[in-house]
């Protein structure tokens, strides 16, 4: 498999016999089976993730499948379900850990910072925790701030956490491929609103989505928009609204944002001259201010805009006006105007 | 006399409705019947909820039935407006037993401008100043440590409160809870922490939860007494409450109450068609037979003094009557628009805020060139 | 008081009868005492602020001049202290509660970020938090990766909060007076390092320094140098060095993150066309991300470099390398350098 | 027999040193002996690293002195590189006692290139792979969900091993530690969670801590047995142990022991002048007067084995010869440089991380224009 291959997977145009359509959550339960199948050190945990197949029946039929032993419930204590994880990948297991909502990380909060991201550093690599967090993340499905949240940022400037979040199927399967199989502690968010809206083509294969590689969803030479997770189907409206006035968007879906896919990023918008990052986390201290401050700090010169952000207000999320909250493709495609007419 | 850590459940009325101790003096039929009104306007809501949901009026709700001796029972143990509550999300049923206006309940289910909390949090997140009634988190057990925190107020200030805090047993299973309690226990705090152990965390058996016997043993880590009531029986409930809540006035600090009871219908809306794979028929049977209001009604039926259908059926009608009204009322207030998103996030509005609020006015009224919704 | 002296008190020259140097522990012990004096609904708790006086001494005696019902010491969680203030803070009184380092706020993170930032908002006002979570943090005292990170940019996003960090007695004392004064949920960063290398002079009047006013501890044309907290005074050590070649270095101290001055931010950058900006965190999602995005988005034309960064690096906070760590005097300056020459 | 929620401590060694009830016979002088000896070489070396620190050669260091029965009598009751063991950062005399080399320790305290956690900790927070003796982290009672999950993960594989995790009296308040005790039980783990309970955490009595009547009574919140021993008592601690060890060993599920024993010295070097300030010198004295070595000693009187004053010279000499020479070697191999910083954040070494290391490496060797350290 190319690079480009792994990168483009929705324009691929190569024939692979076992190639099928699915949505984002079958591919994160058909490639926990996968890779519990493959490996008989990972165990799945969480609250409710076990007869219930969690609130989302992401882990739908993997307790029957795998019984209770590898499958299970836990108490309700994220605090509990996070070190527990830290635990067992120490004594050699590869756990994968549902947090029901990203915003119930809090509780664990200090198991993630503390434990699972340190214990290798710390150890001199003695003891390390090779472990993922799963856990849907972002708003649009109207559940008021702790069903919407999107905390990304606090784990991206968590050193020693890998974290990434795929918007296609075909990411979620090679990401989480990559999460299960690697030796470090992964935050693997879920963009839930896209749970069952993004379908797509995944090959019947073994293949992994190696962390730190963005995919270019379109090519483009007037603008770079980026992005991650849950925004991406607003990104791609947005080109396409933007491609009907002429005007030609390059859209990068970073897909892993601790390591991210600098080299990448600066290529594009070395070329573009202009880039706009969206995300829907709050702005303040949000991930894309790392990106934004890179690409001024490399490709200064190449810039013919100020960089611009769509982001989350700073503001808690709210209920009523969710969808107001959110990055949509207007407001996306407004930034982008702003940038072309600077 | 009201014993902690009894090995059963403090009971003062069977199942079938005949007193296994004598009847408390205040429980006259009026009281009952009183209390029964207040169970059944409850479960009411309940069902007209429901409805709200199917037709798309709201979002999320997460029913109380079968759990109404338990937050009727505290509510009616307290002194409302006085005391203080740190509730949980399934509380609406203690929310209406203390007086909570149901257009303010329904209100914030529906998210209109009439919600006192301004349509900010998801429905059956409601809060209720006049009645001392804490704003509620969706985070469970977050609401223990600042009820703890509560209470050392009360303590610190002299007064004469106390500080409710309500929970599930799962919530018991989070660090929080063990920090809240442990805190107020060390403090002395006046404080209430009432456990509604309706023995699922969705889809979590108490079994599952924790390998401790009861809730009300975990009491000891705290060197607080623990009392177990049967959470179906509102005058055990009544009778445990209102001594509790006397002990804690009287300076003894904070106590745990396990109400035993159950809850009958699914998780929330959320969890309707999944409760299948994780309890069966014949459980959600059983407890259906042991219906805290059919005990009532059982009790006064004994007492010689029935609830004749036709009261029961005037009283649900009623119920119905007031929710459809609230409603229209409620949504003909409308829904709050972009501006509450910058209130309330602090005291006054910082000047970031006022940039993003000036933003989205612009995107809001199409002053940027863009207009419309996103 | 004009607003030029609240800025630039070391460099004020007007007699204030009463003032005194001391340091920014005694500034912060003083200042708690006036305001428990002033106001009997401040209480202050925490791990061993009682007897002990804290573990840095920064509440020492205030115990003894108080009495144990408002000065406390609490059981060993972050969780209890934070959520108690919560509590008492609804319930009317003005807590101060003590974590007795930044690095152990972990334990008490859903406290911080489910309860004190988001009750004014998820009830509409009708029950608000106005309370102070002091903490010391900030690396430079040898204390391995507990005991010397600087998680500031964790709180700076989550909208609800109110972020200050002083560095310096005056600044110090104006916080925290309005940090008690306030009616929000505020979290008040003391770098430990400055603890006792800070002095300065405070006037006996009262006085605040309200949030979200920076201040320009020396003007300049070159180059604004921008930081807050532990590295300002290797920020003016730069500027020093920077002087004696002839570079005019401007340098202010953010003082308040959440809100912080934008204004005059971007007045001083319009000015010199260049900015570097300081902090101690990783890098990734740090707060620094936020300004720099700011600078760059606002006053694009008027930059004659790319915005420049000295931070921490993205690894756990290390033991021996402590102070390589750290931004220091010559990386500041070499930063200066790229972004002068560039 | 052993019983779990005794009201008193469990002792097997009164403070005199006379039995008080009938030594167990692996109780030999030899092992008694030998267990003296460990403990002697853990307080002396607490002395040394108290001069290290004068010198200026380690910059932190949290003494167990008092305390060595209860840490070398559960390293005696576990089988050592077989069993996990999650400590917490006052455990260095289990760790001797477990076999860590005084080596490893030592190149931790300073520091140095020897030490094999690469000088990225703070003294006294030592990991030592050979004995499953985990890295420690500071961050109090954060080592007690994975110890949780450790145990899960031995149950999980079908192995005959066991999970110990230590702390402090202080510890039991976080909710990290009621999440880790509750998942234990809920699991049935193997776990032996072991509390040092120490009486203070800094200058927070147990009293404050807590209005628990004691630690081993929280047990009955997780539905584990709580064993409460005389820590000072290294028979007592090691019957119990070994006892509880194999109770889990034979499935019976998570236990909690509560060694009741007193922090002599300060409570860091940190603390050493704030002592006055939140404890009596009587107190102290007080437990001074029940010293575990002491009893030790008084035991093998009682028994007709005393150690000489010359032997106890021997010991005590022998210890300080052992630190001088690790403390030498150790420096000898120099202080790892800034290169450690970028290792082991992740097993690899991402992009961010490979350019801040070439930006270090320019800046550290002059290549930058700037050079020599910031
Ligand atoms: C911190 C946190 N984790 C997870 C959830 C998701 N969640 C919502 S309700 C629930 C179960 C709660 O069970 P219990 O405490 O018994 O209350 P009940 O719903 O049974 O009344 C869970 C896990 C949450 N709201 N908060
Ligand atoms: C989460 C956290 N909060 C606070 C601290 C600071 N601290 C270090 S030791 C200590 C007291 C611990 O007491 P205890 O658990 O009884 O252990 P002991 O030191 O007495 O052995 C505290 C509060 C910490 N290390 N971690
Ligand atoms: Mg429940
Ligand atoms: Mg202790």
């Amino acid at each position: 498999m190319t690079a480009t291959q792994e990168r483009t997977p929705t324009q691929g145009t190569d024939a692979d016999s076992g190639a099928r359509t699915i949505n984002l959550i079958q591919a994160v339960t058909e490639t926990i089976a996968e890779e519990m199948e493959r490996d008989s050190r990972v165990v799945l945990f969480g609250e409710d993730v076990g007869a219930r197949g969690g609130v989302f029946m992401a882990t739908a039929g993997l307790q029957e499948r795998f019984g209770p032993r590898r499958v299970f419930d836990t108490p309700l204590s994220e605090a509990s379900i996070v070190g527990a994880a830290v635990g067992m990948a120490v004594r050699g297991l590869r756990p994968i850990a549902e947090i029901q909502f990203a915003d119930y990380m809090g509780p664990g909060f200090d198991q993630i910072i503390s434990q699972a991201a340190k214990i290798r550093y710390r150890s001199g690599g003695q003891f390390t925790a090779p472990m993922v967090i799963r856990t849907p993340s972002g708003g649009g499905v109207k559940g008021g701030h702790h069903h919407s949240q999107s905390p990304e940022s606090y784990y991206t400037h968590t050193p020693g956490l890998k974290v990434v979040m795929p918007s296609t199927p075909y990411d979620a399967k090679g990401l989480l491929r990559s999460a299960v199989r690697g030796e470090d502690p992964v935050i693997f968010f879920e963009p839930k609103r896209l749970y069952r809206a993004a379908k797509g083509e995944v090959p019947a294969h073994d293949y992994v989505v190696k962390f730190g590689e963005a995919a270019v969803r379109r090519e483009g030479t007037d603008l770079s928009l980026i992005g991650y997770g849950g925004v991406m189907p607003d990104l791609e409206r947005a080109a396409d609204a933007l491609a009907a006035e002429g005007v030609s968007v390059e859209v990068i879906d970073l897909r892993s944002l601790v390591p991210w896919d600098k080299d990448r990023v600066l290529s594009s918008v070395e070329k573009t001259g202009r880039a706009v990052l969206v995300s829907e986390a709050p702005r303040i201290s949000n991930f894309m201010g790392e990106v934004a401050y890179v690409i001024q700090e490399q490709v200064f010169d190449s810039l013919t805009a100020p960089v611009g952000q769509v982001a989350g207000f700073d503001t808690p999320y709210p209920y009523v006006q969710d969808k107001v909250y959110l990055p949509g493709p207007n407001r996306i495609v407004a930034a982008c105007v702003r940038a072309l007419n600077y | 006399m009201i014993q902690p850590f009894t090995p059963e459940p403090i009971r003062f009325v069977a199942e079938d409705g005949t007193p296994v101790q004598p009847l408390p003096a205040r429980f006259t039929p009026e009281l009952l019947r009183e209390l029964h009104a207040l169970m059944l306007r409850a479960r009411e809501f309940d069902r007209k909820l429901i409805t709200l949901l199917r037709q798309g009026r709201t979002t999320f709700y997460a029913q109380s039935s079968g759990m109404e001796a338990t937050q009727v029972g505290l509510a009616r143990s307290i002194r409302v407006g006085h005391d203080w509550v740190w509730p949980y999300y399934r509380d609406h049923t203690l929310g209406l037993a203390m007086g909570v206006p149901m257009a303010e309940l329904l209100s914030q289910c529906l998210g209109t401008n009439s919600d006192s909390s301004r349509g900010r949090q998801m429905p059956h997140h409601f809060a209720a100043q006049a009645q001392n009634f804490v704003s509620i988190s969706s985070s469970i057990a977050s609401q223990v440590p600042p009820a703890a925190g509560n209470a050392m107020a009360q303590k610190y200030l002299g007064v004469d409160e106390l500080t409710v805090c309500t929970f599930g047993d799962g919530a018991t299973s989070e660090g929080d809870w063990h920090a809240g309690l442990n805190m107020a226990g060390a403090a002395k705090a006046p404080a209430m922490f009432v456990c509604e152990n309706n023995q699922w965390a969705i889809s979590t058996s108490i079994r599952e939860q924790t390998a401790s016997e009861t809730i009300h043993i975990k009491a000891k880590a705290y060197g607080m007494p623990g009392y177990y009531v049967d959470g179906n029986d509102i005058v055990a409930v009544m009778e445990v409450c209102a001594y509790v809540a006397d002990q804690i006035r009287a300076g003894h600090g904070p106590a745990l109450v396990e109400c035993l009871t159950y809850r009958v219908g699914s998780h929330s809306n959320a969890d309707a068609d999944a409760e299948k794979h994780y309890r069966t028929r014949e459980e959600v049977e059983e407890w259906l037979g042991r219906d805290p209001i059919t005990r009532v009604e059982k009790l006064l039926e004994h007492l010689g003094h029935p609830v004749s259908a036709e009261e029961r059926a005037a009283l649900i009608a009623q119920t119905h009557r007031e929710v459809d009204e609230q409603v229209l009322k409620a949504e003909a207030t409308g829904q709050p628009d972009w501006r509450i998103m910058f209130e309330d996030v602090y005291a006054d509005l910082p000047g970031h805020l006022r940039d993003q609020e000036a933003f989205l006015r612009a995107e809001q009224t199409g002053q940027n060139g863009q207009g419309g919704r996103a």
